[in-house]
């Protein structure tokens, strides 16, 4: 995986973000939050959307308005061609070889869905072997757990080693076997933002014959990706949390396994031939794309790409990871707070997962609330894994590329009020 | 209005941490759970009556300090009622939180008056809510199934 | 329907749109198209947006940002309530008893594919009928299509006379029977706006037991529709054609259904708990939105409906009538036209098709383009129609509350042009 | 630049309605189907050959006035020629819509040269690349096969 690579490099690159130039893109940060300068630490959940984004998406609806691939007239053209544009883009953002590779869904979450409805459910025999983690958002997990129950497959887990959240890979062999049709597994996970060894998980899995899936959502849009060399059978991400839009997601695919998946959603668009007895369904990645899709919202995901490209990806990668280790810094100087996730930052994006002595985590995010702070709390989606830990869910603070020092300041000000009322 | 002021005073903190009532009752007669998916809260309730009166009441379960605060006050002011009194101390600490009802609890039991500061905070009524709602849906389901039996 | 009643209004009622004041709030019909002022008659593929909608979209990226249903903070909570009030307007929009029974989709192509996974598949037997019209969109045909080919069911097609593009429902009674398990059926064709009776259809379906799902992709923009007295167990539109954004559709069904279906998408949001074991769902709509939604197309989904109802549903389709009048008065003065739908226009919403001597609909595409005027070309997604009218297909110009006179106008005069050409 | 000078002029409206060579021709040795979903174009040829030649070339389909003039044109151009000058015409005839290139079509061929209107409508060019596009690939795959046998 090419972040091991980058984020090694951190400290020599000092490839220095100019934040507060970056600040000036996102509208949302002039707002205030009651009534305290808005401190917007909840990433993992949404990004903010810099101003170029929202400008496209306006400008589809002022400037074109129309459907595509349907119209022969002008702006209907153009309206195609900004969206085949943006699946260009996000093409090579993630280094795929062909824009054909990828198909837009609304969601991570759909996405993952895909894969089952289209390659799995036809494929999945009883008996078989799904191999997933135990810190696995449910996006990447529920659909899985859905597709071994109705095909009679077992279920297997990569287990969580609860010190530091990180996986336990030392029954890898056992876990994903000559059996094991599909390994799932996130490449950052969004609790704690480990970020485990993917390489290896899928090394072990392309021996066995193995599909793989990796869950991008957290991990495209903090790292330079190339999909080439992380040959991965599937990867899904959302717009929504890279800058774009809500209501775009990717599936990037293996060539050969799209072709030979079934279509999942059926009508229009997606069809060459339609005749009462029988329908001949359009070449990837057009036959995964049925009806009208969120037209707007790719235009903008392609906008997002551009900014994130502008900004570099090794240089957004860097910035978090540098405010992640301050973060860390300054909260070890609250005695009560636990915080979760590996200590060597190197296996890390820029998550800090905590909790402050007795203080539910509701309460955690009312008080940082009133300070003006936006931050997640509670179980993040990924009940197993907060089950695992024993903990009735976390508080998350999530970095992204306009956070700076301050806003790392207002968090760790607003715990240490935490720890008082809770003291 | 501050949260210190409204909600992390004294009386909610020592109801959130009091383990006099969290607890499983196994010869409960009447057992109930609830969830705010949302938050994660989830709360489960036990009564055991006598008669009609309420004999023992206490709570299990995850939640913020308002959630659990206000699980462990419902365990205070119900046990000892009967089931009509229970009736009404329900809907008038529903009404503090939902309506505009200025509360006017009996002595015994003003502690509850401590919840109105949530009031300010519409996020976290739910939070207030969970338990007093369970009580409430799982004494008229024991009531209807009374009426039906 | 309730269609019919409103539409007999239409000649009293003279509810007549102030469509030049209506016109400023359409940001995009001040643009040119080929040096030409823009004239949009595309309605049928895609609504112009008001400025009201886009504020909507813009105003959450600008003033909220945030993720819903999962923040204690406060632009996180708004943003959730803007969210569930989008889905309560929709709800009282099409007169739906509870909100509950509005469960957002990304397009009605989706919304279609969810009853088919996630009720049909399941019921649906060796055997079993299901009965679908000759004029449906591919969106409500090719699901329909599929599920018969897995499920070893039959379809069966209510029949298009091809004089008026009209249903022949001469052999209802035989085509929906005791083996019929599911009635699917347009409200609106998209290529003649010919507006089959639906209640007939429904009744027959009901009487027989057989769920009925009613494409209301076309109706629903254009007519004050109350699903309660529609009576059917679902309806499916999208919200782009009803001046809302790209990539949000709605499935409205009946509570005992919805709650009996599986879910169909699984992942974050839809659940209630979940253990390595087991999962358990949300309750209804909530267990079939997984995964973050387009949640700035759904608040500007609500600002839509707040739109079109402080218009007038009942004068929006009065208008629309007025000048498919219009446009068919003009139109019978080109000797080389040919027109297709319904005479009575009773039975029509504002939908003109049509073809201009031996002219490809590409042909007029193009020629109309360069007058600046949007129309569609071509089969429309209705293959199967044009199959059993023997055309290549049509040239179709629809229109909405903000085309005028002299929008009909100006396309007659285009027509002209084609017809001198094509002479 | 308007339509009526670049692409609706007489020779397309003509190629577009002669019905000289569209038929199928039951005894092709080459046949092949294009479609350009997007606009419902679709477009079969035929070709019979007698050695390197091309003794006979047919269209059938369905199309805009466009597509079917071009491929009318195509039988007009290619119908007697060798492959190598099928081929080569195929290169020049594409050349004159994608790249830069001024055609230099030989005398008897020159009606090609109508098509060049179509440049000015960027959409439409892929409506005269239609037949030619799949007329290349068929005569590719032969030479292939051939090679392979
Ligand atoms: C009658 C009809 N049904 C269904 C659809 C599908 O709508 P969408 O593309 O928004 O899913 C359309 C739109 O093209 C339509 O006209
Ligand atoms: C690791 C991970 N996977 C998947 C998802 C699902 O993304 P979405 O909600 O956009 O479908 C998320 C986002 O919450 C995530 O953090």
């Amino acid at each position: 995986m090419s972040t091991t690579q980058s984020s090694a490099a951190v400290g020599a690159q000092s490839a220095a973000l100019d934040v507060s130039r970056i600040r000036e893109d996102f509208p949302i940060l002039k707002r205030t939050m009651n009534g305290k300068p808005f401190v917007y630490l909840d990433n993992g959940a949404t990004s903010l959307k810099p101003q170029a984004v929202i400008d496209a998406e306006v400008g589809y609806y002022t400037e074109l308005g129309a459907n595509i691939h349907r119209g022969v007239y002008e702006f209907s053209e153009k309206a195609s061609a900004l969206y085949d544009q943006a699946r260009n883009k996000v093409a090579g953002f993630i280094g795929a070889r062909d824009p054909r590779q990828v198909v837009f869904t609304k969601s991570a979450t759909e996405s993952v869905n895909l894969i089952v409805y289209g390659w799995a459910l036809k494929n999945i025999k009883p008996g078989d072997e799904i191999c997933v983690s135990e810190i696995e958002h449910h996006a990447n997990f529920v659909p899985w757990q859905m597709l071994a129950e109705r095909c009679g497959a077992t279920l297997r887990f990569i287990p969580m080693l609860p010190a530091e959240g990180t996986l336990d890979l030392s029954q890898l062999d056992q876990l994903i076997n000559e059996r094991t049709r599909v390994v799932a597994v996130t490449a950052m996970s969004n609790v704690t933002g480990y970020i485990p060894p993917v390489e290896l998980i899928l090394r072990r899995a392309r021996a066995v014959g193995a599909i793989t899936v990796v869950d991008g959502a957290q991990w495209v849009s903090h790292t330079a990706v190339d999909v080439e060399s992380l040959d991965a059978d599937f990867l899904v991400f959302s717009a929504h949390k890279m800058c774009g839009p809500t209501g775009v997601g990717v599936l990037y695919g293996r060539e050969r396994l799209l072709e030979e998946m079934d279509p999942f959603l059926f009508g229009g668009d997606m069809v060459q031939r339609v005749r009462k007895e029988k329908t001949v369904f359009k070449q990837i990645p057009d036959k995964f794309e049925a009806g009208t899709p969120n037209i707007a919202g790719v235009i903008g995901f392609g906008s997002a790409i551009d900014y994130l490209l502008g900004v570099g990806m090794d240089a957004i990668h860097a910035h978090e990871q540098q405010l992640l280790a301050y973060a860390l810094q300054e909260a070890s100087s609250i005695d009560a707070i636990i915080t979760y996730g590996p200590s060597d930052l190197l296996l890390r994006g820029g998550i800090l997962s905590f909790n402050v002595g007795d203080a539910h985590p509701h309460d955690t995010g009312t008080i940082l609330d009133e300070d003006g702070i936006a931050v997640r709390t509670g179980l993040h989606c990924a009940h197993p894994f907060m089950h695992a830990l024993g903990i009735p869910g976390t508080t998350r603070a999530s970095f992204y590329l306009y956070n700076n020092k301050q806003d790392v300041d207002r968090l760790i000000a607003s715990v240490r009020r935490v720890a008082e009322i809770f003291a | 209005m501050s949260l210190e002021e409204d909600i992390y005073k004294e009386i909610i903190l020592d109801n959130y941490r009091s383990k006099k009532n969290r607890m499983r009752l196994e010869d409960a007669d009447l057992h109930s759970e609830g969830a705010n998916p949302s938050c994660g809260d989830d709360v489960e309730l036990f009564i055991k009556l006598n008669g009609d009166t309420i004999e023992a009441v206490t709570y299990e379960g995850i939640g913020c300090s308002i959630c659990c605060a206000s699980a462990n006050l419902l365990c205070e002011s119900l046990r000892g009622r009967s089931l009509a009194e229970a009736q009404q101390i329900i809907l008038q600490y529903r009404d503090m939180l939902l309506e505009d009802g200025e509360p006017e609890f009996a002595e015994e039991i003003s502690d509850l008056e401590a919840m109105q500061g949530v009031k300010n905070y519409p996020v976290r009524i739910k939070c207030a809510l969970l338990a007093w709602n369970t009580v409430r849906d799982m004494l008229q389901d024991s009531a209807g199934a009374g009426d039906n039996a």
